[in-house]
């Protein structure tokens, strides 16, 4: 069989995309139309369980780009067991995370002792000004509704402790 | 059948040739754009192209060029100022001048030249010039670049295109370009005259070598070294923006629909039918609506031709300058040449 | 092939000894030419200076520094998982193999291995990301030879191994999923399955490659024989991965070197070219992404149960000492020099990086070719900004 | 390959650390720094991997990441002081550079003290004859630790503009990002009014 020249070649691939795209439809998706989801793990955005958090300052300190700010205070909670001492809590004022300075990289919510981050893959929060972009406790906490299940694992994996 | 005889006063012809002549070259620079640029394009590279303005994008062509309109004409501080304005001009007008010899119909001419094939040729490397000055007015030194390339490659690539068509000149013993169409729709093949006699038969060679050598003058992909937007940053239009920009764009694809109407006027029978299907037996005898008719034809022929220069266009890579100017000088000419020589010798010969 | 390439080089070096007389003979006059920063075939802002005679360069001579984030200086203030952070932006195409070689430096003082398991997955992960590297270069490719459509199926090809990234990482471009002693988690469910499909695709997505771009006879023509560096040439620079390979030089970090990586339990080629000009370093890498893709397949099949974290102390406090691991990375040979004086983060940590030495070459091999081969040339040198200046 | 780099270079080994399985550094005189590249590259060494310098004294600026509440930390001797790594040393900068076998399989880190003379000027033979492509590399080590190449043929700057003063990686040079914006890791917890005894703890 005598060789196609590459030349042919070339027209033919480009024909035949032609084709399957008509054919089976574009492997572009209408963007606000129509909309991808982004796998469960997907670093979106971060949440924040305010309940948990103690106030431990740990993410703040692992963040790489410093863009956590909390600001915190003590007081007295209600004792656990009836008749027991109160006992005193870090109460959160301030936990404020700037996502323009944000680079992703989930530190904070892997070395958050209480589970009081998670990760959600919301993605759609762009701002026109960048001083939107620092998001407050009450902010964070609404992300908390995307925030979805923990995925099951492949084949062979260990549970975690 | 029915014979409208419409007569309409000069003023009135003049009238529509002018308007005809707008369209002709606005319309095929629309339906390019829109049906090869945006959309073909895009499905070859699986994508659905322009979608949100009109009925599937269809109305991007308008909103692209309001959107051009709006920017600001700059003029980079050392660029000479008149001939910097002027060179678009000059590669639009070039177009609009060189659609005046394609004949549409029996009597939808604008002109009607006995040398027509002379002028054309003539007329389409007028553009270089547009575009040489539009490359050294621009103070730019990629702009130059481009300029000095484009100048260099449509002066090698005009003569393989002129030796091309001497091979349809020859057969068809005219240089009117309204005679080609009728010797072609006249003609028979052995006797059997069902599709007439297209040029494209015997000139198959010519004809490939035409639309390498359109290919070249048009600066389309793989000939497109003076614009070469990855390298030169589209050379010579480097610095135009806004409304100029917008008339290089247009001149760039109503050049692509006249060069692929003259070559199916001069390789695909033009405007007509064979005229056996009708019984006419020469252009006098042709019927009147053959003046809608013609046109659509031709618009059906020019989308088949620029498509095919769209489709290699998006397909392949591009030439070095030197190896495209090696490729026009060591391959295209002694091969047109070698056309013309068989062709006469066939000609005399029958 | 040999044969006819060696000709091509010959009368295409004839041929500018000619022009380079003829110009000498007119006298005629030089122009400079300011290739970048902002240019479209320096993806990136790589600027490139050239004095140029007619359309040939008589010398060129890089500029980088237009991106220098100062890695080194900043890794000195960050923790280890911080770092991990970081280096990932170096080459951001392909970002989990950069993390590897670091973390395996931290490993190799703190004398921690990662499990079997996350081996594994860390290979896979590796060549994953070479393939997402390595396609769009190939695609890259006819963007800069002028042909649009290749580097669409390119995008389109790499989003299917962009999305299993980062469904096991949740990090697209920057996964920041290794860690010291292993991996933040395990694969979901599901994955495996999809890989093996994306594989598949992967691979025909290099056959249309190879007949749209490779099998062009312009392509070939643009490439064949143009910048040509000779083995000895692509040492002395310290040339590496496909660059080096396609001056025939038989080095491969990933089969050349004991790692605790999953390199030793799959079968793969290396492949090299005798010819060492631009044709030979597209072609390479395009072998490369399809062997990329075997290697992968033979991994998901073979992955050992266990856990994906070996016991490492919470707190990261790595022993003194120095470590040198590098890798065979999308772009070449990416290594770390890690110092740790015992703290909670590395003292200096010289960076290597594939490009900066890859990209070293271009005054040496851009002598005398004409202004489009520049293009060319880059684009099958292959450089990654951020790799260039970190 | 010690031994016959020994041999070659005579007293100028100065110190040899090996690890079996895993690496070599090898300390020279600085000033049989490009006889040793030579000799190595004679020796089959001919794949230049990298070349650069450290600077051993600790940062006096720490992480930047510094509580200006907490009590300011002793006068600990020992984090002034410079302690060499692998191969001994006895100045502040030592040179770094390493090159490869890629037939054997192995690889050579090669180390070289740098003293600085009366200027303050440290100053090192460059490479470029050995190996071509230590061209940039020692552009970058020029740049960053301000060590002068002997031989080398422009010494511009590679990232920074021509005109920056201060060599960024010693480890007297300051990163201004973490010196213009308080460290957020500072424990920002009220104590609670009524407990200000006790409330120091978080």
């Amino acid at each position: 069989m005598p060789k196609v020249p590459g030349l042919v070649k070339g027209l033919g691939v480009t024909m035949g995309t032609l084709f399957r795209t008509v054919k089976e439809g574009a492997d572009t998706v209408q963007y606000p139309h129509a909309k991808e989801a982004p796998p469960v793990r997907a670093r979106g955005v971060i949440a924040l369980r305010e309940d948990n958090c103690t106030a431990c300052m740990l993410c703040a300190r692992s963040c790489p780009d410093w863009c956590i700010y909390i600001e915190g205070h003590k007081q007295l909670a209600p004792p656990r067991r009836a008749g027991g001492k109160p006992r005193q809590v870090n109460h959160l004022d301030r936990f404020d995370i700037d996502y323009a300075l944000c680079m992703y990289c989930g530190i904070c919510v892997e070395v958050c002792p209480f589970d009081a981050l998670f990760w959600s893959p919301e993605y759609e929060y762009s701002e026109p000004k960048i001083a939107d972009l620092l998001h407050d406790k009450t902010k964070l906490g609404e992300w908390m509704e995307t925030v979805p299940e923990a995925p099951e694992l492949e084949a062979g994996a260990e549970k975690k402790k | 059948m029915l014979h409208v005889a419409v007569e309409i006063p000069y003023w009135g012809q003049s009238l529509l040739r002018v308007l005809g002549g707008i369209a002709a070259v606005l319309l095929p620079a629309g339906t390019i754009v829109y049906l090869f640029l945006f959309k073909m394009m895009s499905f070859m590279q699986s994508r659905l192209g322009p979608m949100e303005a009109g009925p599937f994008g269809s109305m991007q062509l308008f909103a692209e060029v309001g959107k051009w309109l709006q920017k600001e004409d700059i003029i980079p501080e050392n660029a000479d100022e008149r001939i910097y304005k002027m060179a678009p001009i000059i590669v639009l007008v070039s177009t609009f001048l060189l659609v005046v010899v394609v004949p549409f119909g029996p009597d939808a001419w604008f002109t009607n030249f006995s040398a027509g094939v002379f002028y054309a040729l003539a007329i389409g490397s007028v553009s270089v010039i547009g575009i040489l000055v539009a490359g050294w007015s621009s103070a730019n030194k990629y702009s130059l670049l481009g300029g000095l390339r484009a100048a260099g490659q449509l002066i090698a690539y005009e003569l393989p295109m002129v030796l091309a068509v001497v091979g349809v000149v020859i057969q068809a013993g005219s240089m009117n370009l309204q005679d080609i169409v009728v010797a072609q729709n006249t003609g028979s093949i052995f006797g059997w005259d069902g599709i007439g006699f297209p040029f494209v038969i015997t000139q198959f060679l010519g004809f490939l070598i035409f639309m390498i050598a359109v290919q070249a003058e048009l600066t389309q992909v793989p000939f497109d070294m003076p614009i070469a937007e990855s390298e030169l940053v589209s050379g010579y239009m480097t610095e135009y923006s806004g409304f100029r920009f917008l008339i290089f764009f247009i001149g760039e694809f109503a050049t692509a629909g006249v060069f692929a109407f003259i070559a199916s006027v001069l390789f695909l029978g033009g405007w007509g039918v064979p005229f056996a299907w009708f019984g006419w037996d020469s252009l006098d005898q042709v019927d009147n609506w053959m003046n809608i008719g013609g046109p659509l034809i031709m618009l059906t022929k020019m989308m088949v031709l620029t498509g095919i220069i769209m489709w290699v266009r998006f397909s392949y890579p591009r030439f070095r300058e030197d190896q495209l100017q090696r490729f026009a000088w060591k391959v295209l000419i002694p091969l047109s040449l070698a056309n013309i020589a068989v062709t006469a010798i066939v000609k005399v010969a029958i | 092939m040999t044969m006819l390439s060696e000709r091509q080089q010959l009368s295409y070096i004839a041929a500018q000894a000619a022009d380079a007389r003829l110009n000498v003979e007119l006298e005629t006059e030089g122009m400079t030419l300011n290739i970048g920063p902002q240019h479209p075939a320096t993806h990136g802002t790589l600027r490139i200076i050239a004095r140029l005679d007619g359309e040939q360069v008589v010398w060129a001579e890089p500029v980088a520094g237009y991106m220098h984030r100062g890695y080194e200086k900043l890794t000195e203030v960050r923790t280890y998982p911080q770092v991990t952070a970081l280096i990932n932006r170096i080459d951001w195409l392909g970002s989990f193999a950069n993390e590897v070689p670091f973390i395996l430096a931290a490993e190799q003082l703190m004398e921690v291995e990662a499990p079997p398991r996350a081996q594994h997955i860390r290979t896979i992960l590796f060549e994953l990301s070479r393939i997402a590297n390595v396609s769009l270069f190939l695609g890259d490719l006819g963007v800069q030879m002028g042909a649009v459509t290749p580097v669409f199926m390119a995008f389109r090809d790499r989003e299917y191994v962009l999305n299993l990234i980062e469904g096991a990482t949740g990090g697209r471009f920057h996964p920041n999923f290794d860690r010291i002693g292993g991996l933040k988690d395990d694969l979901p469910k599901g994955w495996i399955d999809e890989t093996r499909q994306v594989m598949k695709k992967l691979r025909n997505f290099c056959d249309e490659i190879e007949d749209l771009l490779f099998g062009n006879e312009i392509f070939q023509s643009r490439t064949r024989g143009i910048g040509v560096i000779p083995a000895e040439v692509a040492k002395e620079y310290g040339l590496s991965g496909a660059n080096l390979r396609a001056s025939g030089v038989d080095w491969d970090l990933r089969r050349d070197q004991k790692l605790p990586l999953a390199y030793d339990k799959v079968d793969f080629r290396v492949w090299t070219h005798p010819d060492g000009d631009s044709w030979a370093r597209c072609w390479i890498r395009l072998q490369e992404v399809r062997e990329a893709t075997k290697i992968v397949d033979q991994l998901i099949e073979t992955i050992p149960a266990g856990p994906v974290m070996a016991k490492v102390p919470r707190i990261i406090k790595v022993p003194e000492g120095e470590a040198w691991v590098s890798t065979e990375n999308p772009l070449g040979e990416m290594g770390y020099y890690v110092v740790s004086k015992g703290d909670l983060g590395p003292f200096r940590v010289k960076i290597r990086s594939a490009s900066f030495n890859n990209i070293s070459i271009t005054p040496w091999v851009l002598k005398g070719v004409y202004v489009p081969d520049i293009i060319t040339i880059l684009a099958s040198l292959y450089f990654i900004l951020g790799d260039i200046d970190r | 390959m010690v031994e016959r780099l020994r041999a070659d270079l005579g007293d100028d080994v100065l110190d040899v650390h090996l690890m079996s399985e895993v690496d070599v550094w090898v300390r020279v005189s600085v000033d049989a720094w490009r006889r040793a590249g030579q000799a190595l590259r004679d020796q089959g060494f001919d794949y230049f991997c990298f070349l650069s310098a450290i600077d051993w004294m600790p940062s006096p600026y720490g992480r930047g990441e510094d509580d200006p509440s907490a009590e300011p930390a002793e006068d600990d001797p020992s984090a002034s002081e410079i302690r060499q790594g692998y191969a001994g040393g006895e100045s502040r900068f030592q040179l770094l550079a390493r090159v490869n076998d890629i037939r054997r399989h192995v690889a050579v880190t090669l180390k070289a003290d740098l003293v600085p003379d009366a200027d303050g000027v440290m100053t090192a033979p460059s490479w470029i004859a050995v190996h071509a492509g230590a061209n940039w590399h020692e552009r970058e080590t020029h740049e960053m630790f301000g060590i002068h190449f002997d031989g080398h043929p422009d010494l511009r700057n590679m990232y920074l503009p021509g005109d920056f003063e201060g060599f960024p990686l010693r480890k007297d040079f300051p990163l201004l990002a973490r010196m213009v914006k308080p460290w957020p890791g500072i424990v920002d917890v009220e104590p609670m009014p009524a407990a200000a005894d006790g409330g120091d703890e978080s």
